[in-house]
């Protein structure tokens, strides 16, 4: 029953350039993702302050250093001098974790992107990504996922509504959208034919994948919004609604320890893209026809960041631009739309694939797939919004304080019919075990 | 022909279960009457020879070697005859008082009593083991719910107790069948036909695991000293006519397993058994009698003498003489003539006085003469009385036990004693004796009554002087067995 | 193995940071006591004890829950397939087809009784 | 392979434990999922001893019945829970005889 | 790389399989476009069809059974050897297609409670509250309650059939998930209803948590799930021999709870007595069925060389179940509670058959093997069952049924025809002649006995006569014991559950009086394949 052949023989070539380093590469490669990140996340602060004052026909920061790009880095400061409040109602220790949780998935990330091919590294041959795995991209999610963990734990050790709320929030839409994000991956690895991010790069080299596979992009796009809570979709931090959202408890370096979270998974989500549908750091067609140094030595990560850039401006022009989405709107986008949309995408691509795999195709078989996906689609539309169903999904949100055991069970009128129907006769059980308020508690053990 | 004789009744029960209640007596009785007239058409065409006869077979269940197979030999075909004979006189007697307060009314009584009798004919000429066994388990339903169903108070529990007995026998005995099964499995093809089982040969220690398991099955139906406890409260409980079903044909199954089965074919082990069975019979016989002279309800007294009474035959048929055999054999008829009797009469007798309790009765041979004469004839017959059948039986049986061994049969004839005292004690409490104050006089059996009962009292009296016919039919079955068995012969006492 | 030392190396080094700072924070920052600054935000009215309903929460986020892992085992099975499919081709399309229509019954019912409905 | 083996018993035993001794029903289930991921655990080891991908087949199916008694585990525990407002296995004692 | 094999996909053995699963899909789909109104004929219909499909498939499928290429077994294996359409599949499947029918017959009946079925308005919905009462005077039902049963059916079916350790959990659960919910769903009762939910739900997934480990390990030890793989390397024995036992151990902790053996019966009695009452019928019969299919072939076909270490422990469970259950059973004063325990004991009656000789070559010409022996007892069990569950769903008092054993007093006068077909599928698990119980008992004893297994016999022996005493009871108290206060009350129900009732109870005479047709049936079924 191998359907799968081992896991080892997955590997190809470029995978070989790794796991060779010794320590100290390892070591400075690994410092230096992370400076970069850091400073990064700066910069990318003033650079969306600067870029939405210019919209809206401002300033914005110019004071401290050269265009005041030193301003992050006051502000940074500044933070670090602000009490470190915890508020009476919060889980100690874990309002103390979430901030650590948020964060480092956040850097980790990083591990297995592709900034660069092979070059001379202090005197050493090594390519200019800190490793990669035959399952990097899946890494990547699962590492992005546990970041989620630090958002909802901070909310919920909060100890207030607000931030509860908001921690729920963010973690509903973060899990909806990364699902839409997850199918919309699917179309590449099918084309690259493996998830280790150096591969999938290597496989674009003749044609970007975001060219081929524009719905996936589109929709990775989309998913990437809403999978960093960035306006439009920034509802966990819903001023008007929620104040701060997860972190309105939160002070000081542990607050500023999330915004370097969020700014880092904006600069993630936008590597991600770049690795997967922009051809990762290999320069624009035509470049290396002018220019064949263009794809050697340390000029790859001009074209990465390059790339890497256009999609935070991206971020910040939509910020600037686009108010925020309802949230039923919001959620209704993600599942109603992204997801059946991906979906039938992906049976869309593997189909041609097939055809374009195997020429003389059995006509019998793809009118049967085509069949079933056109059903699927077909029923997809004739699902309306559920007119009146509704009702039946609706739990009952209302918690009214009532002993569920006055007489055990609801007692409703005789019908017409003068049948006997709904109460059972009280049983042993007429008196009342558990109290509402020793419940409470319980549940948070 | 015996598959006519099993349906009659059947059907009988299905028809009277479903007219109504007015027609249902007579439906029954009729039925009732065809299955007696269907009886004696068979018992014509039985010749004395011996052997299986009336035989047909089909193959029921392939996969088991499991066979529909019906025959009679002697034994057999006096136990039918019995049988028919009797279930009409039962329903006779309990024309009225199947439907009497709180009982599950005529019909019942009658659709149930014939089923029992169908079930009964069946074991009686089922020449399958299986199919023996089935039929065997099955009269427990019948009989529970007539136990169960009519009666006097308690009955339930006396119902459950019998039925609990009678499964555990019955699931002992399954386990020997199916262990009869897996040998015969072994030892090739495996069938369930007696004369295929007969002809295996059993290493003897299976054989005495065997035949532990059909003994005490056996042992509980024809009840023995250890497991006999079932019998007092049942006939306590249970109307005098269920107790003649009970007593006078249930109970035989259990002797007649035993000739059949233990010695037919078991016959090393049974002699390997003899010694612990013919204690435990000498047991019952004794034990039965003195618990008898103690009792106050006169239905439990019957139901004990009858203990002593079937000591009495396991006794003959574990003597292994012909004397014996021919004696129990003998005993069984004459037994179910004389208890039927002894029940009938004190029902009638309970009918009147209204209780059972023989402290509350006396006198009653003033008002009431031709009652007492049955009584006092029953209660002779019980205790052996020369002239009177059950004399005959005795007399071999007590024979044949001075043969097997001279302790033995002085115990036996010392119960002989013993039998006399409480018969006789029992007459002279109830009968003689001032007539009781204060209740109504005991009035006297009517014609109908006596109709019921006088078919038996002329039977005993008959076979008394006359015993011949029924040792012819005996003699062959018990040769057979006892050559079965390996024991000498020497030709049939008379 | 080695592929994911380097990944170790640099969790330590975020992780360390990241404690830093949260330390750092508590040590650095001043400490000025007020009642009002320890209680959870509500906007100055008086907080309430405890979060609304004692933590507990809309059976609606749940939902979103359930749905998300059963899509997520969706992916889990769509990725291997995927980087798997040329060697499956036909097959694996129709496999996969069927795998994903199946899924979508179950989608379309949660949808029809407004499992993705939020107010 | 065999420390992973041994670790994947401890795990797996540690669930155990947690559902014999926790009462509340969340926790339980939380423990069987923990026995669950064991297994996964050491159906992986196994398949990279053997050098087959059964086991690692078996860790996807497992996943998946894992996140189906999730879903039902959930819904039941969450229904019962608001009937009687506490997630205690105690609390569930109406059917002691 | 390793080349891929296209694994080949036996559709029309696989048929009776696959239209179980797609009506399951189908009736989601109707549960979600088709109008309220609509749905309880559509699913009703949609379910009944679909089985019925099935079980001409099974048929059809049977009739042209090829023997497999040794010879000893007939049937094919399917999807690249993970599911054995043999002869015991093909029989099981037929049994339990049929017992789902007489399930889908329960489930539909609405007779009894004036108008509405036995679940839930309203599963979400907290009795008492406003939301409970709006579903109850709208007279909301779950019809939600056939794709589940269809999907437990289709587990049912794949669960004996599996042929690796893999498929066989994958079929355990799917039979199990949709029985957690089912038992949840009871419209009175709700509370009692819910917690046999959760301990059902808690211990089951505890129990399969068991089971998987103990996959695990058999593969680490065979280097395979495959069922044939694992008898090899059994036979060889290679790898520790630990890891082996062990792992059966697990295996089998998994298997028993599902067939409530003791000592994991514990959840039987809880489960039986909450859960709606037809879907208490359908789980009592189908998931005995399924789940003894699973261990004969797991037992048999993987670990059939290993015989000596399972065997003892089988036999040391057989005793303690018929015991336990026995005397348990006495003790009760429900009559759910007192047929759940009673289950337990036939289990241990089963076992006992279980642990027979199974392959043709050690037996005597025409003697029986213990597979035809178990599925013959568990085609008795399964009619006898389901139809005392369907009479038990009749009786009722004003607070719907009632099943305190002492509110039957005075059945027998109240309804002689319920009583006595009530007390008729007693006597049957009694084993009483003229039952198909009593030919049950007769084939398992024998096979085990001729296995040489004759203390389990014995046992099994005295323990049906202290079950025998349960029954007559139960029996006493129907006829003889006068009736408290105004005694049970029969609701006369409608064609679907008269239906069902019949049916068991002919099928319970019939197997008593000719049981020679299935005998032979089971015996062409035959042997699995190994």
């Amino acid at each position: 029953m191998s359907i799968l052949p081992l896991a080892s023989e997955l590997t190809k070539t470029p995978l070989d350039q790794f796991g060779q380093d010794p320590w100290w590469v390892i070591a400075l490669k690994a410092f230096f993702i992370f400076l970069i990140l850091v400073l990064l996340t700066l910069f990318n602060i003033w650079f969306e302050r600067r870029v939405v004052a210019r919209m809206q026909h401002r300033v914005g920061p110019n004071v401290h250093g050269p265009f005041g790009l030193l301003q992050s880095l006051a502000d940074g400061v500044k933070l670090a001098l602000k009490e470190d409040i915890i508020p009476k109602a919060a889980d100690k220790v874990v309002f103390l974790l979430a901030p650590v949780i948020a964060t480092v998935p956040a850097f980790i990330t990083w591990a297995v992107i592709p900034l660069g091919p092979e070059v001379n590294f202090f005197g050493h041959r090594t390519p200019l990504q800190l490793t990669d795995m035959p399952v990097a991209v899946l890494f990547m999610l699962a590492i992005a996922s546990i970041g989620i963990y630090g958002i909802v734990l901070g909310g919920w050790s909060s100890g207030s509504t607000y931030s509860l709320l908001g921690g729920l929030r963010s973690s509903a839409q973060m899990i909806s959208y990364e699902v839409a994000m997850g199918l919309a991956l699917v179309a590449v690895f099918l084309y690259a034919g493996s998830m280790s991010t150096s591969e999938i790069v290597f496989a674009q080299d003749r044609l970007w994948f975001g060219l081929i596979l524009m719905p996936s992009f589109v929709i990775y796009m989309i998913s990437m919004v809403g999978e960093t809570n960035r306006a439009p979709f920034d509802l966990p931090e819903a001023e008007g609604e929620l104040v701060g959202g997860f972190h309105t408890e939160y002070s000081s370096l542990k607050f500023a320890l999330f915004f370097l979270a969020e700014y880092i998974n904006l600069a993630t989500v936008s590597a991600i893209a770049t690795t997967l549908f922009l051809g990762g750091w290999a320069a624009p067609w035509g470049v290396e026809n002018v220019w064949d140094g263009a794809n050697s030595g340390y000029w790859p990560l001009l074209w990465f960041f390059g790339k890497v850039f256009i999609f935070i401006f991206m971020f910040v022009w939509l910020r600037g631009s686009l108010p925020r989405m309802r949230y039923d709107q919001f959620m209704a986008l993600g599942w109603k739309v992204l997801i059946p949309v991906s979906l039938a995408w992906t049976v869309a691509v593997a189909t041609i694939r097939v055809i374009s795999l195997e020429g003389n195709i059995n006509r019998t078989y793809l009118v049967a797939a085509i069949a079933v996906l056109l059903v699927v689609t077909v029923a997809l539309m004739f699902v309306g919004e559920g007119k009146g169903e509704e009702a039946e999904a609706e739990v009952e949100e209302r918690e009214e304080p009532h002993d569920a055991f006055a007489g055990g069970f609801p007692v409703p009128p005789m019908p017409a019919g003068g049948a006997v129907r709904g109460a059972a006769a009280p049983l042993s059980f007429a008196t009342g075990r558990t109290t509402v308020t020793a419940s409470a508690e319980e549940n948070h053990e | 022909m015996l598959t006519v004789l099993i349906l009659l009744p059947l059907v009988g029960a299905v028809v009277t279960a479903f007219v109504p209640g007015a027609l249902a007596r007579l439906v029954g009785l009729g039925f009732a009457a065809a299955t007696l007239v269907a009886g004696i058409a068979a018992a014509t065409q039985y010749d004395a020879g011996g052997g299986m006869q009336l035989t047909e077979t089909h193959t029921w269940i392939e996969a088991l070697g499991v066979h529909y197979a019906l025959g009679v030999d002697g034994l057999g075909l006096l136990m039918v005859l019995l049988t028919v004979v009797l279930v009409p006189i039962v329903l006779l007697a309990g024309w009225r008082e199947s439907e009497a307060e709180g009982n599950g009314g005529a019909k019942a009584f009658f659709a149930w009593t014939l089923a029992l009798e169908a079930m009964s004919l069946a074991v009686f000429t089922a020449t399958d083991v299986l199919l023996f066994y089935v039929v065997f388990e099955a009269t427990l339903i019948p009989a529970y719910f007539l136990i169960g169903g009519f009666g006097r108070a308690g009955r339930g529990r006396a119902a459950t107790k019998f039925l609990i007995y009678q499964l555990a026998g019955g699931l002992v005995m399954l386990a020997s069948v199916i262990g009869l099964y897996v040998v015969s499995a072994n030892s090739g093809t495996p069938s369930f036909l007696l004369s295929d089982l007969a002809a295996l040969d059993i290493d003897p220690i299976t054989q005495r695991w065997l035949f532990a398991g059909f003994f005490i099955a056996f042992a509980i139906k024809a009840p023995m000293f250890p497991v006999h406890t079932w019998l007092a409260d049942t006939t306590e409980k249970a109307t005098p006519g269920t107790s003649v079903l009970l007593v006078c044909i249930l109970d035989k199954i259990g002797t007649f397993g035993m000739l059949r089965f233990c010695l037919g074919l078991l016959p090393d082990a049974s002699q390997w058994a003899t010694p612990v069975v013919v204690v435990l019979a000498l047991v019952s016989i004794i034990y039965g009698a003195l618990v008898a002279i103690g009792q106050d309800d006169v239905l439990r007294l019957i139901g004990l003498t009858s203990l002593s009474h079937f000591g009495f035959i396991v006794l003959g048929i574990f003597v292994f003489s012909s004397t014996g055999g021919t004696g129990a054999i003998l005993y069984m008829v004459n037994h179910g003539i004389a208890t039927a009797l002894m029940f009938l009469v004190a029902g009638f007798l309970i009918q009147r006085t209204g209780t059972a309790s023989i402290r509350a009765m006396g006198g009653v041979e003033k008002t009431a003469p031709v009652l007492a004469g049955f009584f006092l004839v029953a209660g002779l017959a019980a205790c052996g009385l020369p002239g009177l059948s059950p004399f005959v039986s005795e007399l071999m049986v007590i024979i044949a036990a001075f043969e097997h061994h001279w302790l033995v049969g002085s115990v036996a004839v010392l119960a002989i004693v013993l039998a006399a005292f409480y018969a006789l004690w029992m007459y002279q409490r109830t009968m003689t004796g001032p007539a009781l104050t204060g209740v109504a006089p005991v009035v006297d059996l009517d014609r109908r009554e006596v109709g019921i009962v006088a078919p038996l009292l002329l039977a005993l009296v008959l076979f008394g002087f006359y015993p011949m016919p029924l040792l012819d039919v005996i003699n062959p079955v018990v040769h057979d067995t006892l050559a079965g068995v390996g024991v000498a012969q020497e030709g049939g006492h008379q | 193995m080695e592929l994911y030392t380097p990944i170790l190396a640099l969790a330590l080094i975020a992780t360390g940071f990241a404690v830093f700072s949260v330390i750092m924070s508590a040590v650095v920052g001043p400490k000025r006591y007020n009642r009002a600054k320890l209680d959870s935000y509500e906007c100055g009215i008086e907080p309430t004890p405890q979060p609304v309903g004692g933590g507990r929460f809309p059976v609606k986020y749940f939902i979103t829950a359930m749905l998300f892992i059963v899509f997520d085992i969706e992916i889990i099975f769509l990725y291997p397939w995927a980087v798997h499919f040329d060697a499956m081709r036909l097959f694996g399309l129709v496999e996969m087809v069927l795998f994903i229509a199946t899924v979508f019954v179950a989608y379309a019912y949660v949808w029809r009784r407004g499992g993705l409905d939020w107010d | 392979m065999t420390e992973y083996v041994v670790l994947s018993a401890i795990l797996f035993t540690i669930g155990c434990v947690g559902v014999l001794t926790r009462r509340n029903a969340l926790v339980v289930f939380m423990c069987v999922e923990l026995m669950l991921n064991a297994c996964n655990l050491a159906f992986v080891a196994f398949a990279r001893q053997h050098g087959n991908l059964d086991g690692q087949i078996a860790a996807f199916f497992v996943m998946v019945v894992a996140a189906a008694e999730v879903v039902i585990g959930l819904a039941i525990i969450m229904t019962i829970f608001r009937t009687r407002r506490s997630a205690s296995v105690d609390d569930a004692s109406l059917l002691k005889y | 790389m390793t080349e891929f094999v296209k694994p080949s996909v036996e559709y029309f053995e696989l048929w009776p399989l696959l239209v179980v699963f797609g009506v399951a899909c189908l009736g989601v789909v109707v549960e979600a476009f088709a109008p309220r109104g609509a749905r309880y004929v559509a699913q009703v219909v949609l379910s009944l069809g679909g089985l019925v499909a099935a079980l001409v498939g099974v048929v059809l499928v049977a009739r042209d059974v090829q023997t497999y290429d040794d010879g000893a077994a007939r049937g094919v294996l399917a999807i690249g050897g993970t599911i054995a359409i043999d002869g015991p599949s093909l029989f099981i499947w037929g049994l339990v297609l049929a017992l789902a029918i007489g399930g889908v017959l329960l489930f539909a009946e609405r007779h009894l409670d004036g108008g509405v079925s036995a679940f839930a308005g309203q599963a979400s919905a907290v009795p008492g509250t406003d939301a409970e009462t709006a579903a109850i005077a709208a007279n909301r039902e779950h019809t939600e309650v056939y794709p589940l049963m269809m999907f437990a059916v289709f587990g049912m079916m794949l669960f004996p059939a599996a042929n690796d350790l893999l498929t066989m959990f994958v079929g355990l659960e799917v039979l199990s998930l949709p029985l957690y919910l089912l038992s949840g769903l009871a419209r009175r009762r709700r509370l009692l209803s819910q917690e046999a939910a959760l301990k059902y739900f808690l211990l089951g997934a505890f129990s399969s948590g068991f089971f998987l480990y103990g996959a695990a390990l058999i593969y680490g030890y065979a280097g395979s799930m495959d069922f044939a793989a694992i008898n090899e390397a059994v036979r060889n024995d290679v790898g520790s021999s630990s890891l082996l036992l062990i792992g059966t151990g697990l295996l089998s902790v998994g298997l028993l709870f599902k067939v409530g053996a003791v000592p994991f019966q514990a959840w039987t009695p809880d489960v039986y007595q909450g859960a709606p009452t037809p879907v208490t019928a359908f789980m009592a019969a189908g998931t005995k069925v399924a789940a003894f299919g699973a261990i004969m072939r797991l037992f048999y076909v993987a670990l059939g060389a290993d015989r000596w270490s399972w065997q003892p422990m089988l036999w040391i469970i057989a005793v303690l179940s018929m015991f336990v259950g026995a005397a348990l059973a006495i003790t009760q004063s429900d009559i759910k509670r007192l047929l759940a325990y009673s289950s337990v004991a036939h289990t241990g009656f089963i076992l006992t058959g279980v642990l027979g000789l199974q392959a043709t070559d050690q037996l005597a010409l025409g003697e029986i093997s213990s597979v035809q022996a178990v599925l013959f007892y568990l085609t008795t069990y399964g009619f006898a069952t389901i139809g005392a569950f369907a009479v038990v769903s009749l009786v009722r008092d004003s607070g719907g049924e009632t099943t305190a054993i002492d509110r039957w007093a005075g059945l027998g006068k109240e309804s002689p025809v319920v009583a006595a077909v009530f007390a008729f599928f007693l006597l049957a698990m009694a084993g009483i002649p003229l039952t198909s119980g009593f030919v049950g008992k007769l084939a398992v004893f024998s096979v085990a006995l001729a296995a040489g297994a004759w203390p389990v016999v014995v046992a099994a022996v005295i323990a049906s006569i202290v079950a025998a005493f349960l029954y007559i009871r139960v029996i006493k108290v129907m006829y003889f014991d006068e009736p408290v206060g105004d005694g049970p009350r029969v609701a006369y129900p409608s064609v679907l559950t008269a239906t069902t009732i019949a049916v068991g109870a002919a099928v319970t005479l019939a197997l008593g009086v000719l049981p020679g047709p299935v005998l032979d049936l089971a015996a062409v079924a035959g042997e699995f394949i190994r």
